[in-house]
């Protein structure tokens, strides 16, 4: 009962600062709004039931603040995009269009609201407990959600680490910079005190050995790939954090994690589509096992190298003055 | 083969797309991506006649009931994926003689990953499956559509991929209820439950997800922003024509899909808005200059044609519009191929400008007025044998609506057909580069072909591909014949006189909602289809 | 052991009430500070009540994650600020 | 109730105890924000001692109580840090304290 | 716990949806809109883990093959596996975003919709 409560306090809270967000003027105040938003989101849904959702979304909380902060601060370094937001802030809002769009987004919600299906309990839950009931013989290990995402509908799985490499290679080709290697060794203009390189030497081997931890056991507890894979990507920065230099090579981590991807799919290829593993004879514990070891090792490093490409990408390329960028124009032929 | 093969059909390219981007050269890797895709006609072929009496159903993994994701190949879901490796294997040839600083091998692997997802989103009848490869196939479309660097449209690019995220968000919402109310991911089990279930307590879910699918195919308010996108941002012909071609034809399967799934609960609404969004398209095609935006537009006309075809009930109707579908696919390519082709040699894209293609380049003047033909319904080509029986459904007003639309249609090509007759006036490009070469002549015109082939073997087409015996009485086609002639007669006159001289309707030229706009259309389209489902 | 978590989940609100009224943008920033160390308590004392110890991983997790979220956005406001001083003297 | 219950239970409302004493200190009307940031960092990092402690001694010699233990040792480590690094930032982007020279730190 | 006839935690999810798409429609600036389309995903996300947690929330993690479970009290397993993967294409789609947002920002220096659009549209219409 007393969980039922903490959650029902939480999720007022949550909806409180999401309105914060909604009418926070100046764009810091809505970055931590949405960092607290994102801590209190992670722990509700520790609250449901959902350790595994919990740790993704609290991973993905800060590596979106890193990507959002990057975006604001040349937003704000240029000076003008400060005066213009002080004289966007100053000026009155207009009363009218506000009180409009409230109203139609009210009348949207309150048509919403009117026509929720209201089917008391859970309609159905013969799958959840086919799932529950069925999932350590069919694909193994303890955790029915890992067995769900790399054994049931590994085919989702598959389309979503394309998802991943594909939003690596858009991140590359679509950004102002053409340039993909950043003077090697250049040091980063962020500073750092002594005592943030200390503290961090510290972290830094926890959390690597953390997340090996994930991954490995990712199908006996709660964990996986997704989240040793982000684990790996926080070691990367808190590294960044102690050395502070541009050392480590994109591209090669790009080729890497298209390797990777490449294993994604080959091995769900012979163990789960065409049902070898399973089928003949071979459906031991200790196959299925080394499958789920081995999808969750390959996920966790596709995750691992995608979120690395992403935040040296961030860190290091997208936050260049302008004038060191030259566009050469191609030729105007189509084809 | 046996039925596992299924999954081999969407994995394949996605293998092929990262091993070319990861170790091939790229004069190697043009070679192979070729090869492929004609190979990959062979399995579309055997599809389609593998599912011409039963339908090959495959769970991933082969998890007993409804536990794994099931993949379903009946003889529609064939129909679609023989066109799409058709459509990509035409545009490769197309594209087989570009320059390479052109063509990297990123642009092959995302060509592959498109085709890729559209398979996989023709094949799957999973929920959430549709989600995730509808996902893929807009991030990869969002890169294709800016992948040249210097003409890159940058603000309509990022509209683009921010109003998908937020339909996606409305579609994953509605499953969230459809989870809830029948408890399985599969379509098959949950339209077996949704069936017995109520209007008034499916009216949110339905409104949800059709809002999202609309959307995706652009109906009417969500519609201006769609060709501006796919056709103004400086992307490659190739490019909007795949757009056109396909990627809008995966919202009409959808549409279809979840329409089968919830029983038809808004037809007549649908009908409704399918006649709207051809109007609008249509007036929009009419005032347009640039070749492109008025191809796009006549796309946007076409599938609200199409939705207006399958939401009439009837079955030569739905017949009808489905044909439709690949009619308008292949002529629709064939139009932006030429129109690529023809651009590049007067050097601009403005149909004012343009003048006497027919006595510059005959070949490709020849294959786009075949096009053309087909486009507006022409006797002997295959528009008018999918637009015959797309009417025949239609009783009284709607009839008349429909004819109407294939008369603004033909407007609108009589406009765009004026760049064939007259005098050169521009200094015509013939030197390096990407002129038109021998290939992409031969695909122009063996698009051509293939519409003037589908029309005179129109019907035992529709009994093959769709296994619909459709008679095509004589008379009643004759009466269609003199309805187009009139039609024809009618449009050359209006152009004569209304539109060649002054601008017809400027200001809808330029008509481009904001982002706040295209929120608020979408929001108002949500509640319009949920008050109809819920109170009627 | 309740009463703990109840206590825990009341001191809750004035760090929400700090973040919301912060005069300046650090004293915000310092209640997310907060709020990310309290919800690690509160996760503690759920994971010992409730006997699962799985729980303890994501508190690490989440506690690294957090902490990493405020040192990023503290470094680059720093960053915004001295900018400005600067271009101010210019 | 056994021994080890009451000795977790009576660190846990000390850690307590300091946390609420500790809210006074943040709602200070003249301070500014260093003071506030001062007194934050200790509230969380001692906090966190105790009722990790607390629970450790309840859970005794187990698999739970190693993982307290890593968890206090992060915090113990991250939470200063993380208080340095809002300081440095604060201080380096012009915050200028409204208290006077050592006025906040004599009492 | 239902409020009205719907449950709670059906409720909040919807009112954090629309509230996000209002300050879709109102917000001036860019990237609170890309922060609001964030704040939609996991309102949708927290909805679906709603669902599976509707009857309890223990985490269907067991100890060993033969451990019994107490059926209503655990949670379902499915929707917490959907979006463990809504999430990740999420936070990939949104760094596709933010790069765009990073190039616009760079063309055109400023980063609210109204003067963005006027001068994309004046870059960008066809040559006529």
């Amino acid at each position: 009962m007393a969980i039922a409560l903490t959650t029902e306090i939480l999720l007022v809270f949550w909806v409180v600062n999401a309105i914060w967000i909604v009418f926070a003027k100046k764009t810091y105040r809505v970055m931590i709004f949405f960092g607290v938003f994102s801590l209190i989101t992670s722990v509700i849904y520790l609250f449901l039931g959902a350790p595994d959702v919990a740790m993704a979304e609290a991973g993905i909380s800060a590596f979106a603040t890193i990507f959002f902060i990057v975006c604001i601060e040349k937003y704000y370094s240029r000076g003008s995009g400060l005066k213009a937001e002080m004289a966007s802030a100053a000026k009155p809002r207009n009363y009218f269009k506000l009180v409009a769009a409230f109203a139609f987004v009210a009348m949207l919600c309150g048509l919403f609201i009117f026509f929720v299906p209201t089917t008391t309990e859970y309609a159905y839950t013969e799958l959840r407990d086919l799932y529950l009931f069925q999932f350590m013989r069919d694909v193994g290990g303890r955790n029915a959600v890992t067995a769900i995402y790399l054994g049931y509908r590994v085919y989702d799985t598959l389309f979503e680490a394309l998802l991943l490499v594909t939003a690596v290679v858009a991140v590359i080709h679509l950004s102002w910079f053409d340039r993909t290697i950043v003077a090697d060794g250049r040091h980063s203009e962020v500073e750092r005190s002594r005592m943030t390189k200390f503290a961090m030497r510290i972290v830094c081997p926890i959390i690597l050995l953390f997340g090996m931890y994930l991954v490995m056991n990712g199908h006996i507890s709660a964990g996986g790939g997704f989240l040793g894979g982000l684990a790996f990507a926080l070691f990367l920065v808190c590294r960044f954090m102690v050395l502070g230099v541009y050392d480590l090579p994109i591209e090669k981590a790009m080729k890497l994690e298209e390797l990777v991807f490449i294993n994604i799919i080959i091995l769900p290829i012979f163990a789960i589509f065409t049902g070898f593993i399973y089928f003949y004879g071979y459906a031991t514990e200790m196959f299925q096992n080394i499958y789920l070891i081995a999808m969750n090792f390959l996920v966790g490093l596709k995750v691992a190298f995608g979120f690395f490409v992403l935040f040296y990408r961030y860190i290091a390329i997208e936050r260049l003055p302008d004038k060191e960028e030259v566009v050469e124009a191609f030729d105007d032929g189509e084809d | 083969m046996p039925p596992q093969m299924l999954t081999f059909f969407v994995i394949v390219p996605v293998l092929i797309a990262v091993f070319l981007y990861v170790f091939f050269t790229l004069k190697i890797a043009r070679v192979i991506a070729i090869a492929v895709q004609a190979a990959f006609m062979v399995p579309a072929a055997w599809l389609l006649f593998a599912t011409q009496e039963s339908e090959i159903a495959v769970t991933v993994g082969d998890y007993e009931g409804f536990l794994g994701i099931i993949l379903r190949a009946d003889l529609l879901a064939a129909v679609f994926v023989c066109l799409t490796v058709f459509i990509f294997l035409v545009v490769g040839i197309y594209t087989v003689q570009t320059p390479y600083d052109r063509t990297k091998r990123l642009y092959l692997f995302l060509i592959f990953l498109l085709e890729g997802a559209l398979i996989g989103l023709f094949l799957t009848r999973d929920f959430f499956n549709i989600f995730v490869l509808v996902e893929v196939s807009t991030v990869v479309v969002t890169i294709l559509l800016m992948y040249d660097r210097e003409r890159r449209n940058l603000f309509a690019g990022m509209t683009f991929l921010m109003v998908n995220i937020i339909v996606m968000q409305l579609y994953l919402f509605g499953l969230g209820y459809i989870y809830m109310l029948t408890g399985v991911m599969d379509m098959e089990a949950a339209s077996a439950v949704l069936y017995t279930m109520d209007d008034r307590s499916l009216a949110l879910p339905y409104a949800l997800i059709m809002t999202s699918i609309a959307s995706k195919c652009s109906l009417l308010p969500m519609l201006t922003w769609l060709p501006k996108v796919n056709s103004l941002t400086g992307s490659r012909f190739t490019i909007a024509a795949i757009m056109s071609g396909l990627h809008i034809k995966a919202g009409v399967y959808l549409f279809i899909r979840f329409q089968d799934v919830f029983g038809g609960m808004g037809t007549d609404f649908f009908l409704v808005i399918g006649i709207i969004t051809a109007v609008a398209g249509v007036i929009m095609a009419l005032s347009q200059t640039d070749v492109r935006l008025l191809l796009a537009y006549s796309t946007i006309a076409q599938v609200g044609l199409i939705i207006t075809g399958l939401s009439l009930g009837d079955g030569y109707s739905r017949v009808g519009s489905l044909f439709h579908i690949v009619n308008h696919s292949l002529f629709k390519v064939a139009l932006f191929l030429c129109a690529s082709q023809i651009t590049y040699l007067y050097h601009t894209k403005d149909i004012r400008k343009i003048r006497g293609a027919l006595r510059q380049t005959p070949l490709i003047a020849a294959a786009n007025i075949m096009a053309i033909l087909g486009i507006i319904g022409a006797p002997l080509f295959n528009g008018s044998i999918s637009k015959y029986f797309l009417m025949s459904g239609a009783t009284g007003a709607t009839e008349w609506i429909i004819i109407l639309i294939n008369l603004g249609t033909i407007l609108a090509f009589v406009k765009y057909a004026a760049i064939f007759f007259g005098k050169p006036l521009g200094k015509v490009r013939t030197e390096g580069g990407d002129e038109p070469d021998f290939n992409r002549r031969a695909v122009v015109l063996g698009l051509g072909i293939i519409c003037l082939a589908l029309g005179i073997g129109g019907a035992q087409a529709m009994d093959f591909l769709f296994d619909a015996p459709v008679s095509l009485s004589f008379w009643s086609y004759l009466e269609k014949v003199g309805i187009f002639a009139a039609s024809v007669a009618i449009g050359i006159l209006i152009y004569r006189y209304a539109i060649s001289k002054r601008e017809f309707l400027p200001k809808l030229n330029g008509l481009s909602l904001s982002f706040q706009q295209i929120c608020v259309s979408i929001g108002a389209f949500f509640a319009v289809l949920v008050i109809y489902i819920g109170v009627f | 052991m309740y009463i703990v978590l109840a206590i825990m989940l009341g001191l809750l609100v004035p760090y929400g009430i700090r973040v919301a009224i912060g005069p300046s943008v650090w004293d915000r920033l310092l209640g997310m500070n907060l709020i990310a160390c309290k919800i690690i308590i509160i996760i503690i004392i759920f994971a010992s009540v409730s006997e699962m110890t799985f729980l303890m991983d994501f508190a690490i997790l989440y506690a690294v994650s957090g902490f990493i979220g405020t040192i990023f956005i503290a470094l680059f406001l720093s960053e915004r600020d001295r900018r400005k001083g600067q271009e101010d003297k210019e | 109730m056994s021994v080890q219950e009451i000795v977790s239970f009576i660190i846990m409302g000390i850690g307590i105890a300091f946390m609420l004493v500790g809210i006074i200190g943040m709602f200070q009307p003249k301070k500014d924000f260093y003071y506030r940031l001062l007194v934050a960092c200790k509230i969380d990092t001692i906090g966190l001692l105790t009722i990790g402690i607390g629970l450790a001694i309840r859970h005794g010699f187990s698999f739970f109580t190693g993982k307290i233990i890593l968890i206090i040792i992060i915090i113990m480590v991250l939470n200063p840090l993380v208080a340095h690094i809002i300081a440095q930032a604060a201080y380096r982007s012009g915050y200028v304290s409204i208290c006077k020279d050592g006025d906040s730190f004599d009492h | 716990m239902t409020v009205g006839d719907i449950h709670v935690l059906e409720i909040f999810p919807i009112l954090v949806f629309f509230i996000s798409f209002f300050g879709l429609i109102i917000s001036r600036n860019i990237v609170k809109a890309i922060v609001l389309i964030m704040l939609m995903q996991t309102s949708v996300i927290l909805f679906w883990l709603g669902l599976g947690a509707r009857l309890g929330n223990i985490p269907p993690i067991f100890q060993d093959a033969t451990e019994v479970y107490d059926p209503n009290t655990i949670a379902d397993p499915l929707p917490q596996a959907l979006m463990l993967t809504a999430i990740i294409i999420g936070i990939a789609v949104t760094a596709i975003n933010i790069t765009l947002l990073n190039a616009l920002f760079r063309k055109y220096q400023t980063v609210d919709w109204q003067p963005m659009q006027d001068l994309a549209t004046v870059d960008e219409r066809p040559e006529s």
